[in-house]
């Protein structure tokens, strides 16, 4: 059975670690770094990427619009 | 696989809107402004109509609003907004005309405006972003704030018999004979992103129609006028804001939606 | 045909493609003859009963966003609540035009005439450092010549402008010859915000700007403006000045009354003349300043307690002497009384 | 030539159509002209005047302290304007309602009794017209063509049906005057 991959792309210069989108994905994938940004702010990141589907959740509530989504089948 | 073989072209399956500038927003961390922002834009570019569209921004947090869109955008004076997107839809009746405005801008200063706009029927977009706070001038009452919610100007929390009760506008403007479209949404989860861009779709779908004005309300987080941080603004924004303005449609293709 | 109505008229000829208006004595005629004449099935220009003055003016705001001519026309009152808006549109660069036929104050006052809002109109007509074209009608002729012209100067400077009238102008009825029809334009500026073109980029129209060295500069930019008004704008009427000894300084209905007291005053043997400003700005300071030198004395006429003579002394300096002849709150001068105050300040021996 | 002429009555009697058609009238014969109303609560019953001013010239002030002719419809009226008469004037007054007739000698004065010829013809609406009438009887300087032809302009085309009717109360006026 294919298998949805999925990964994202947090545009950390713009992040300012709200955590909406932690704690809108439902496979906890998102925590945030231990390092600041030019801005001061801990910016989210993929913790566990490999638990990642692509379901886009993240990006459609970060009012930010700094992530990016992507996603594959495996076959 | 590799995470470097997912993150390819061919499999973004989400990223911002191209109708917006690459500025970072100037909203507080977790405001949802940002996130209606973004919707609008996604809106508009899905239907392809950034050649046709005109918003207006108003006075407050969204006063920097044409700072991110890539189409084009005029600047109102507090609360006028509505008379503004009234004049530029009767000047030119094939263009998509929405404002975009806050508690304060739209339901204290300019009450007057947008009530006759809406009962003329313009054939406009009026999005109103619901946070029960003044934002911008550093967390005052607004006329939606929550009866015992303590803001700047309410220390001891608002109380009715000096202050009144929150407002509520949307309900006002959707019993006008005007109004075709009301509803009310939120933006603080991924189910209710979905919801709110239908809504903001419908609502500029709406103009062609010329069938009347298309109210949507966003209820919106202020952590930073509400201190607190923006996972628990939204929680608090569940839990308080949501039984006195609750989600969903007040009215729709020109009939008031019957709630239980 | 009424001031008010040959202005209405001289609107739709000029191809104006929104006039939005709140009734108020007496400029009522102006949106009704605009609706009764049916001015949108004319020239499809848009004519919109708003429910405030407040609307009004942000309406003109937003079709002057869509780079349209757009106008509104009130009385005193409502002009005072238009003034945010008037700001707005000098801030945002914006060409409107806005019609105060005026009444007397202060507060709901009468609906009487009078010039009692010189100051506003020239000195304040809102918050900021702006000032706006001030065009004064002295005959109901124009009334209908000032429309066309008020939008031509309000687009070559986007600035708003204004004509100044008052209740005898507005009400009183003449001869007139309207203005030869002009189209409505097609073509809009390149600023006007009417839907970003593809391939260029978009616009927006603010008169915010939260960095003050870019605000100082905009606020320079406007000022040069203004500077340039003064240089190419400046409108007056000489009646009688040539061999003057005395000036009658005055504008408006002031000016036609004032006029009559100069024939009365010549036929008694006395050399008065007449200056009229038709622009109150920029005021024809220079040309007031070259009859100064040299004539014996000023005499400002006008329905209020003194404004305009403000601006008559700033441009006399110390050379001449400056008097006021005034009837206000609601109050019209006759002709006779103007020869009066003139003999009283100048022909008496002992005159104070 | 330069006619200035106030009307005075209250509202309701026709006195601003009255100083109306005369402007027109004047417009009609290429004079100059001039209307200026009193305007404001007057229109709402109360007392109501209008100037009028006709010349060969430009019309310089449209507001007046003393008039070539005055029409005075009712006792208020006749208190506040017989001495705006100039020396050598017309003073034309309605004696209806009239309680304290012009005492001056230095004008000339006119009684026309246009309400009473208005109700004997049981037209109470062309009072004014009388009145009118009565006017160019004593100042003959606009043709009664030139009236007829501004009345057409000054009435909207729906009440053109009235036009001959108001030209016979012209006519009628024209024969009524008497002098006290």
């Amino acid at each position: 059975m294919a298998k949805v991959r999925g990964a994202i792309v947090v545009d950390t210069e713009q992040c300012k670690g709200c955590q909406v989108c932690k704690v809108s994905c439902p496979q906890q994938v998102i925590g945030m770094s231990g390092t600041v940004n030019g801005k001061g702010y801990y910016y989210a990141y993929m913790e566990h990427p490999e638990a990642c589907t692509g379901c886009s959740n993240c990006g459609i509530v970060c009012p930010d619009g700094v992530i990016t989504v992507y996603r594959v089948k495996e076959a | 696989m590799d995470i470097k073989d997912i993150i390819r072209p061919e499999n973004r399956v989400y990223k911002k809107s191209d109708l917006l500038y690459d500025t970072t927003f100037n909203f507080c961390p977790g405001c949802g402004h940002g996130t209606i922002v973004r919707l609008i834009a996604e809106v508009v570019q899905e239907m392809g109509i950034e050649h046709e569209v005109i918003g207006i921004s108003p006075i407050g947090c969204s006063v920097l609003l044409y700072d991110f869109f890539r189409f084009d955008v005029i600047n109102a004076s507090h609360g006028r907004a509505a008379a503004a997107a009234t004049a530029l839809k009767r000047v030119m009746p094939d263009r998509y005309i929405f404002s975009y405005q806050g508690d304060g801008d739209i339901a204290a200063i300019g009450t007057s405006e947008t009530i006759h706009t809406c009962n003329r029927g313009e054939n406009i977009t009026i999005f109103f972003i619901n946070n029960a706070i003044y934002g911008m001038t550093g967390g005052q009452m607004a006329p939606t704030t929550l009866t015992g919610m303590k803001t700047s100007t309410t220390p001891g929390g608002r109380l009715t018999q000096e202050s009144g009760f929150p407002l509520h506008f949307t309900e006002m403007l959707a019993s006008l004979d005007g109004t075709y479209y009301a509803t009310r949404q939120a933006v603080h989860t991924p189910a209710a992103v979905r919801k709110a861009k239908k809504a903001i779709r419908l609502s500029l779908e709406n103009q062609k129609l010329e069938r009347g004005t298309s109210v949507v309300e966003f209820v919106s987080n202020c952590n930073s006028g509400w201190r607190m941080e923006p996972v628990a603004s939204n929680q608090w924004m569940e839990e308080h804001m949501f039984p006195v303005f609750p989600l969903g449609d007040i009215k729709c293709e020109g009939k008031l939606i019957q709630r239980s | 045909m009424k001031g008010n109505e040959a202005l209405a008229e001289a609107a739709i000829r000029t191809g104006v493609d929104a006039f939005f208006g709140y009734p108020i004595t007496p400029q009522s005629e102006v949106l009704e003859y605009l609706l009764q004449e049916d001015a949108q099935k004319r020239t499809g220009m848009v004519v919109l009963q708003t429910e405030s003055e407040t609307a009004s003016i942000n309406m003109v705001y937003g079709a002057a966003c869509a780079g349209r001519r757009a106008m509104t026309s009130s009385s005193s009152p409502g002009i005072s609540l238009m003034s945010e808006g008037i700001s707005y549109l000098a801030g945002a660069e914006l060409p409107g035009v806005i019609v105060n036929v005026a009444r007397g104050g202060p507060g709901l006052g009468t609906i009487q005439p009078a010039q009692s809002d010189y100051f506003q109109a020239t000195k304040a007509p809102g918050h900021g450092d702006f000032r706006q074209l001030v065009l004064a009608p002295a005959s109901v002729q124009e009334m209908a010549d000032f429309i066309p012209l008020a939008f031509d100067l309000a687009f070559k400077y986007r600035n708003p402008v204004m004509i100044l009238s008052d209740g005898v102008i507005g009400q009183m009825m003449e001869k007139v010859y309207l203005p030869e029809p002009r189209p409505r334009m097609t073509e809009f500026p390149e600023w006007a915000t009417i839907g970003k073109k593809p391939g260029k980029e978009r616009k927006r129209i603010t008169s915010l700007n939260l960095i003050p060295l870019e605000h100082e500069k905009h606020n320079q930019k406007l000022q040069a403006k203004y500077r340039q008004m003064e240089a190419e704008e400046i409108r007056y009427e000489e009646y009688l000045c040539q061999d003057a000894e005395y000036i009658m300084v005055a504008y408006g209905a002031s000016a036609r009354i004032a006029s009559r007291a100069v024939e009365m005053a010549r036929a008694k043997g006395i050399r008065v003349g007449l200056f009229r400003p038709v622009t109150l700005f920029p005021f024809p300071a220079p040309q007031i300043e070259a009859l100064s030198l040299r004539v014996k004395g000023f005499l400002s006429i006008e329905m209020s307690a003194g404004q305009m003579i403000e601006d008559i002394r700033l441009a006399v300096g110390k050379n001449q002497r400056v008097e006021h002849f005034g009837r206000y709150g609601g109050l019209v001068h006759v002709p006779e009384e103007i020869l009066e105050a003139f003999e009283r300040f100048y022909m008496e021996p002992h005159g104070h | 030539m330069t006619e200035e002429i106030i009307i005075a009555g209250f509202g309701g009697q026709g006195v601003l159509s009255m100083g109306k058609m005369l402007a027109y009238s004047a417009i009609m014969q290429h004079l100059e002209a001039c209307w200026m109303p009193a305007y404001g609560p007057e229109m709402r019953g109360g007392t109501c005047n209008v100037m009028v001013s006709i010349s060969h010239d430009k019309i310089s002030s449209p507001v007046l302290r003393c008039f070539d002719t005055a029409i005075i419809l009712n006792q208020p009226s006749m208190d506040k304007f017989e001495s705006a008469v100039k020396p050598g004037g017309v003073l034309m007054y309605d004696p209806n309602g009239i309680t304290r007739t012009p005492t001056r000698k230095d004008i000339r004065i006119f009684a026309v009794s246009a309400t009473e010829e208005a109700t004997r013809m049981n037209e109470p609406r062309i009072f004014n017209m009388i009145v009118l009438g009565a006017y160019l009887s004593v100042k003959p300087f606009l043709g009664l063509d030139h009236v007829v032809e501004g009345l057409r302009k000054s009435l909207p085309p729906r009440n053109h049906k009235l036009i001959p009717l108001n030209e016979k109360a012209l006519r009628v006026g024209m024969g009524l005057i008497t002098q006290p």
